[in-house]
């Protein structure tokens, strides 16, 4: 039966650590709101807020997709080997391969009954083999003669990184889905309680395969945008990056349990991750400390560490009342 | 053209390093700082952990904190061609050091100003070429790869197999991934022992790999430099010492010292000199006649 | 209740109806043997004992770390640190045995250095459990954590550096033998069945199987929930530990680098492949054994059958999704 | 239906069984706990696979593979333990799966308005966009049951739908079943309330052991008729028995056992006073939501935020911290909600029915085996657990076997106090009638017992004393002669009402 405890989704924590950080590295730094960071900066985290929106859902609907960081290593290798043709045909190419590798998911979860976890992690590694194996081991190049570079490292209306557009309108396209359609809401109740779902009548498997799919296809729409906008195919990219789209969506406060969430708060948590990369970045170019690498891991992970407690902290207290 | 860089008394310098996951990377990130240390430069650290769209940020928010010169390893050749033509595009000069990137798209004395380095096919043919003359044109081998897909592992690959492909004595008999690491290096010959017992020769992409190969070696029973020759890349420390103790046969230079290199090339560039499009670094080949003599300048 | 004989074992049926039967309800043996009849056919020299030996020195730091991650798995929870653990642990250990103390006297460096680096591990361990426990944080991300900063810790300890040492006491852990069988594989054997034996026989592992089953139940029952799971992690960065202690004796070096990459995820694949749920209550320690065994013996099938690499992975992925299904079509009766 | 078959993993839960309903009728089926009747509705509704037998649905042969393609061509179902998602909001639980659309669009204005419209049949007035899980059971119970009823299907199910509703809710769920017929939809109605049967339903289908024993209308079957069908008994036999399991007490109440002093705190508990003798049950009555099974939590040491008041267990003041505690001082708490507090699913039956014991079972950190086995088959033999063995994990018995083993959980930790949040919900007359003899055999025993129980008849014959809550203060003590059902009604209602 169903528990007790009020459980309204907290999303606050991550809004205050993002709007604290930046106010640091405005403060701190002298060129860190230039408009030359601040849209390179989205420009390259754009892949990362496609794969954690993705990731959202999955974990929404009470499940982890592991093998986004491949899939989009696999996508960049496969649209690089078609960008000759331009960025028409090698964006629906992307995006098919990540639909390809979400139904293969989506197959396995639904149809063979192999937890999620284990489900993607096969797929991690085999999307991985398959992205080598199509690239020859080598990153593909790209043609610079089509369109095609144009998508990652042009600019809509002189102004905004078309990878910004795009992220922006899947994000708007994702709330519509979650808020406003039927699926996000059955996807919500599967989270929530599978069993309940398929008793109240709803096709679970079918919103199952829906999730897996767009999962996987925004995935490949980031390969798309590493093709492009890094000049290559690159089989090895994207390695952990699964794992920073899980902790972004967690950040943000949508349960890893499945059945609440947000899509705007993990837009916060993947740009507040990201931050902490541009801010070590500029912190080593202040002149008073250089943070090794090895550093630079202990300190993102002790910046984790502290959102995270303070989420829980503000979830914690919630239920407790 | 080049972007000019102005006569100044400290110069504000990008080291975009790409991992620092091996002893070689961070003998070169060492050699940078002290170079930083002896050339007065204010040195920008960063480091991509393996990510080549990583190095690309990285170069762009050196390019926002406004540097005067960068020095880039690109972790890839392609990838990082962007990074080049946004750095030249807001005028500020880079060096490549030890990769170069994509030559049909960037050019040194263009888009970047000169690539130093050496050569990763060149040192799988130096390997080869050894390999050949000290055992007659005779020889079954196992290869084993760097990090699958990585550049280093393709381009010692390639030159090592191509040399060797044009001896009919010369067979390969299993090329497998090590990874660069001691460890998979030592799991990866011992099963390759099992499957292949009559391999008499052991190429590695890198000195970590040919350790673990020696202990596995050691561990199957065989005696490593008699019952079977390794030869490598790199010249650690550890390497040299396993030449002096009999146990490896050669390993290829591959210096990581990249920092007085730079800083000399720097110079010479602020004093206006045109920097030619490759400056080269040599390799050197250790054996036991000269191990002895370069392992304390090794790292 | 019924008129249905309920041990449908017994029941007189065909020899081959028998087999298939065993192997069906148990997936993960048919899935081994499976392994190994393939083996049998195409690799060369398959039938030797330093094949077995290969295979068990190599199966030993993964199969350790399986134990650790199926009680965790057991108790509800996931840990993907075991690997920074095994770094840390790795890499503690030689900066005390090759301390200027370490040094002048080898015999107790040797006796600090392991208790010294084992309790790193556990306390990494034990950091864990308190985030999971006393912070509700969800196991990923929790373990996440150290799995980010854990390495990274080592690293910073070494500069990224590795140390090479030269302690044949310390070297014995990964390459000695112990009548003949590889210490390594006596050290796994040892832990899985002590492991075992405490999840049948002791309050500790009931409690810790309650606690992944109903975690509400368990703490109205009188379960104490907070300290089971801190006992659970940190048991599991001990174990991490131990395999960090092996590998870098067996290397006769330490890597912070290198040392454990990618070992969470084998050790949830042998785990998952030994039949332990994601999503608690079980935990098949004799299964993760057997689980890493498949895990091993499939790369060596690969490996030693000159697949390559890139094409590897695509079949370990396939190999994984078939052994946890054979595994799953015991439970699954429907 | 007919002849249906279907066996889990060996076991036969239904052999045979027939089921034959007319449109606009209300159809029963009762049997005893594990008598397979969720399992022959589950294969109805296409949530289970028959294994066997054949399926007809307005004289065509049918076969649902999910519940939805069962919904879809007219049958819904309200399931036995409330199947909702706690998260989400009442619209939300009830528009699920057909939300009206604009252009594609939930259409949230529509949403909302035709859920409050649904729950509005049955007298509910909730904010419909809150959770669900901010609600008590009766009303999730009765979402679930505005859920199905809102589905325009041509057979509702309801399985055991009132076990979590008290009478009012009883009635108005009945006034809508009533509705539902004239306007010919069938009810197949599955409940342990056998009076309940009698205001309500046309056709009874008895059930026992997977079978199907006897199909009759309900005039002609007396109460003593349905007991004997589903015990498989003569009727003298039963009748010797009495209705509930409730003996006439023999041993005197001794000293005060537990005292609640102003128990209150964060809501619903206001204001809580009362005492528990030894070898008495006191009962604790109320309406759904009046705070009883919040009292009762916290005396055992959950929900901390219940602070204010004080809590004497033999004279001394306690405060416990946490569960383990209250054990220690050697109380026993069988919540409410069995699936979410009570049962470890994956563990076997004999697991599960130590857990509570094991610190005492122990020696050293081990588990002695053999001395656990005999204290679990005692156990099992004493409380007539039916299970295939010990080793049975305890999801696959029925929900009666399953109260029994964690009845028994406690009763093996020879407890001073037993408190028991509706002991016998959604559980056959058999082991109902068990479970009561064996509540009273403990109490004579010297036992303390707290029973809240929403079945005023229980309080009656089980308990010595009631103490009724209201929105949570204890307003009334009822005892002996003013101990009737009557009364209870009205003093469990009076201000609610005066308040309407
Ligand atoms: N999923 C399952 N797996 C195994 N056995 C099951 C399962 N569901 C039911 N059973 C078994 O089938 C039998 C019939 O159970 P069912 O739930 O239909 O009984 P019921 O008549 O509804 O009992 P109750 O009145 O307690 O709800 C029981 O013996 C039960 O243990
Ligand atoms: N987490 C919560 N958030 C909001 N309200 C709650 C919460 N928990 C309980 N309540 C409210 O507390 C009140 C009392 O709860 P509850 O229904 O358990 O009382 P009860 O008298 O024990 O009823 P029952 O007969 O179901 O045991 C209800 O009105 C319920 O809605
Ligand atoms: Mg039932
Ligand atoms: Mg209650």
């Amino acid at each position: 039966m169903l528990s007790r405890c009020s459980a309204q989704l907290r999303s606050e924590g991550v809004w205050i650590a993002l709007v604290l950080m930046i106010m640091f590295g405005g403060l701190r730094y002298d060129s860190f709101l230039t408009e030359y960071n601040i849209m390179t900066f989205l420009s390259y985290n754009s892949m990362f807020i496609l794969i954690a929106l993705g990731m959202t859902f999955v974990i929404m609907s009470g499940g982890i997709d592991l093998s986004v960081g491949s899939v989009v290593a696999l996508s960049s290798v496969v649209v690089a080997a078609v960008s000759p043709y331009g960025i028409e045909v090698a964006l629906p190419v992307g995006v098919l391969v990540g639909v390809a590798t979400g139904a293969i998911n989506a197959f396995v979860i639904t149809r063979l009954k192999v937890v999620p976890f284990i489900a993607t992690l096969a797929m991690m590694l085999g999307a991985r083999g398959m992205a080598l194996v199509v690239s020859d081991n080598q990153s593909v190049p790209v043609s610079w003669d089509s369109n095609f570079t144009h998508f990652g490292l042009g600019k809509a209306f002189d102004y905004l990184p078309w990878p910004v557009v795009t992220t922006l309108i899947v994000f708007i396209g994702c709330w519509v889905l979650l808020e406003k359609l039927p699926f996000g809401r059955h996807l919500l109740s599967i989270g929530g309680s599978e069993e309940s779902s398929r008793l109240m009548g709803l096709q679970v498997e079918r919103t199952l395969w829906g999730v897996y799919v767009l999962s996987g296809a925004l995935a490949g729409l980031a390969g798309v945008m590493l093709a492009s906008g890094f000049g290559a195919g690159q089989p090895l990219e994207g390695m952990g990056w699964e794992l920073s789209a899980i902790a972004s969506v967690v950040v943000g406060g949508t349960l890893l349990t499945g059945g609440l969430g947000s899509i705007s708060a993990t837009l916060a948590g993947a740009i507040l991750l990201g931050l902490i990369f541009n801010i070590l970045n500029f912190e080593n170019g202040s002149g008073t400390i250089t943070f090794s690498a090895y550093w630079q891991s202990v300190i993102r992970g002790g910046f984790l560490l502290v959102v995270v407690i303070i989420q829980a902290k503000i979830i914690n207290k919630a239920r407790a009342r | 053209g080049l972007p000019v860089l102005e006569q100044k008394e400290r110069y504000k310098v990008g080291f975009a390093q790409s991992e620092s996951n091996n002893p070689w990377r961070i003998a070169e990130t060492k050699s940078f700082k002290e170079a930083a240390l002896s050339c007065n430069w204010d040195l920008v650290y960063t480091d991509a952990a393996g990510s080549a769209a990583k190095q690309v940020s990285d170069v762009d928010s050196m390019i926002a904190q406004q540097v005067d010169v960068i020095f880039l390893p690109p972790r890839e050749e392609r990838p990082l061609l962007p990074a080049v033509m946004r750095a030249k595009s807001q005028g500020i000069p880079v060096f490549l050091v030890d990769r170069s990137v994509d030559a049909k798209v960037a050019q040194a004395g263009r888009d970047y100003v000169s690539f130093l380095g050496s050569n990763f096919i060149e040192q799988g043919q130096l390997a080869a070429q050894w390999l050949i003359e000290n055992t007659g044109g005779q020889a079954k081998i196992i290869e084993l790869e760097g990090t699958t897909g990585s550049s280093p592992a393709n381009d010692r690959r390639k030159g090592f197999d191509d040399e060797i492909a044009k001896h009919a004595g010369m067979t390969i008999l299993a090329s497998q991934s090590g990874d660069f690491a001691r460890d998979k290096g030592r799991k990866v010959t011992e099963t390759l022992l099992q499957s292949h017992p009559d391999v008499n020769v052991i190429y590695a992409h890198n000195d970590e790999m040919a350790i673990g190969a020696i202990q596995a070696l050691e561990a199957s029973g065989r005696k490593a430099g008699t019952d079977v020759l390794i030869v490598s890349i790199d010249g650690t420390r550890d390497a040299l010492q396993a030449i002096i103790d009999g146990k490896m046969a050669l390993t290829v230079e591959s210096s990581p010292f990249f920092g007085p290199l730079a800083c000399a090339t720097l110079k010479r560039y602020v004093g206006g000199e045109t920097i030619e499009p490759w400056v080269r670094v040599s390799d050197r080949i250790f054996t036991i006649d000269n191990a002895a003599k370069h392992i304390d300048e090794a790292y | 209740m019924t008129d249905t004989t309920i041990t449908f074992g017994h029941s007189p049926k065909p020899l081959m109806f028998k087999v298939k039967n065993i192997l069906t309800r148990n997936g993960t043996l048919s899935a081994f043997f499976l392994l190994i009849l393939v083996n049998l056919a195409i690799t060369p020299n398959f039938l030797e004992i330093q094949t077995l030996y290969v295979n068990l020195t190599q199966m030993a730091t993964i199969a350790i770390v399986a134990i650790g991650m199926t009680l965790v798995i057991g108790s509800g929870g996931i840990d993907l640190s075991v690997g920074a653990l095994m770094a840390l642990a790795g890499t503690v250990a030689p900066l005390i045995m090759l301390s200027d103390f370490g040094m002048s006297n080898p015999s107790i460096g040797l006796m600090v250095a392991i208790p010294v680096a084992l309790l790193a591990a556990s306390a990494g361990g034990l950091f864990n459990g308190v985030l999971v426990s006393r912070y509700n944080i969800q196991p990923i991300i929790a373990t996440l954590v150290l799995f980010i900063s854990g390495r990274g810790i080592a690293q910073v300890l070494t500069n990224g550096e590795l140390q090479s040492f030269d302690i044949p006491a310390f070297e014995f852990l990964g390459t000695g033998r112990l009548l003949g069988i590889p210490f390594q594989a006596v050290i796994t054997v040892v832990l899985a069945l002590v492991c075992a034996w405490t999840l049948r026989r002791s309050i500790f592992g009931r409690y810790l199987l309650a606690v992944g089953g109903n975690e509400k139940a368990a703490q109205l029952a009188g379960v104490p929930v907070k300290k089971v799971k801190l006992v659970t992690y940190t048991v599991c960065g001990l174990l991490a530990g131990i395999a960090g202690l092996i590998t870098t004796a067996i290397n006769a070096a330490s890597d912070a680098n290198q040392t454990g990459q990618l070992m969470e995820l084998d050790a949830i694949a042998a785990a998952v492949v030994g039949g332990a749920l994601l999503t608690g209550g079980k935990a098949p320690v004799i299964g993760a054994v057997l689980g890493a065994a498949i895990i091993q013996l499939m790369g060596y099938t690969l490996l030693a059958n000159g697949v390559h690499d890139a094409v590897a992975m695509v079949a370990k992925a396939f190999i994984i999704i078939v052994a946890v299904y054979l595994q799953q079509m015991r439970g699954g009766s429907k | 239906m007919r002849g249906i078959h279907k066996s889990f993993g060996g076991i036969a839960a239904l052999t045979d069984a027939e089921l034959i309903i007319q449109p606009g009728e209300v159809h029963a089926i009762i049997g005893q706990n594990g008598a397979g009747k969720s399992t022959l509705i589950k294969v109805l509704n296409g949530a289970y696979k028959h294994d066997a037998g054949e399926i007809f649905f307005m004289g065509e042969k049918v076969s649902y593979g999910s519940p939805h393609e069962a919904q879809c061509a007219g049958i819904s179902t309200i399931f036995q333990e409330v199947n909702l998602i706690g998260y989400r909001s009442i619209t939300e639980n009830i528009c699920l799966g057909h939300e009206p659309k604009r252009f594609g669009m939930v259409d949230w204005k529509r949403a909302h308005s035709h859920a409050r419209s649904t729950l509005r049949r049955f007298g509910l007035d909730l904010d419909v966009r809150k959770p669900l899980n901010e609600f008590n059971i009766a009303t999730q119970q009765l979402v679930a049951i505005a859920r199905a009823v809102a589905l325009d299907a041509r057979i509702v199910i309801m399985d055991e739908p009132t076990s979590s509703l008290d009478d009012h809710e009883t009635s108005v769920l009945f006034g809508v079943i009533r509705e539902l017929k004239a306007s010919g939809v069938a009810i197949l109605y599955v409940s342990h309330h056998l009076d309940e049967l009698f205001e309500i339903c046309d056709e009874i289908t008895v059930m026992r052991d997977g079978r199907t024993v006897d199909r009759k209308h309900i005039s002609q079957m007396t109460k003593l008729d349905m007991v004997a069908g589903m015990l498989g008994r003569s009727i003298d036999d039963v009748e010797a028995g009495g209705t509930t399991g409730f003996s006439a007490k023999s041993t005197p109440i001794g000293e005060v056992m537990l005292a609640v002093k102003g128990l209150g705190g964060a809501s619903p508990v206001k204001n809580v006073s009362f005492k528990v003798h030894k070898a008495e049950v006191l009962g604790l009555a109320g309406l759904l939501g009046a705070g009883r099974s919040e009292v009762a939590r916290a005396i055992f040491g959950l929900d901390r935020d219940q602070k204010r008041g004080q809590v004497f267990i033999d004279g001394c003041e306690v405060e416990f911290e946490r569960p383990t505690d209250a054990i220690n001082a050697q109380l026993g708490f069988c919540s409410e909600d069995r699936k979410q507090d009570g049962i470890i699913p994956q563990l076997s039956v004999r697991e599960n029915l130590t857990l509570a014991l094991l610190p005492r079972l122990a020696r050293r950190g081990l588990i002695p085996e053999a001395e656990e086995r005999e204290i679990v088959a005692r156990y099992m033999d004493r409380l007539g657990i039916k299970a295939s063995s010990m080793e049975q994990p305890i999801s696959q018995l029925s929900g009666g076997n399953q109260q029994k083993v964690l009845l028994a959980r406690w009763m093996a930790t020879n407890p001073k106090l037993l408190i028991l949040d509706e002991p016998t919900r959604g559980i056959d007359v058999g082991a109902k009638r068990e479970i009561q003899l064996l509540i009273r055999e403990l109490a004579d025993n010297g036992l303390a017992v707290l029973m809240i129980s929403s079945e005023f008849e229980e309080l009656v014959e089980g308990a010595d004393r009631v103490i009724v809550i209201q929105e949570g203060q204890s307003v009334d003590e009822l005892t002996g002669e003013s101990l009737r059902v009557n009364a209870i009604i009205k003093s469990v209602s009076h201000i609610s009402h005066a308040k309407q």
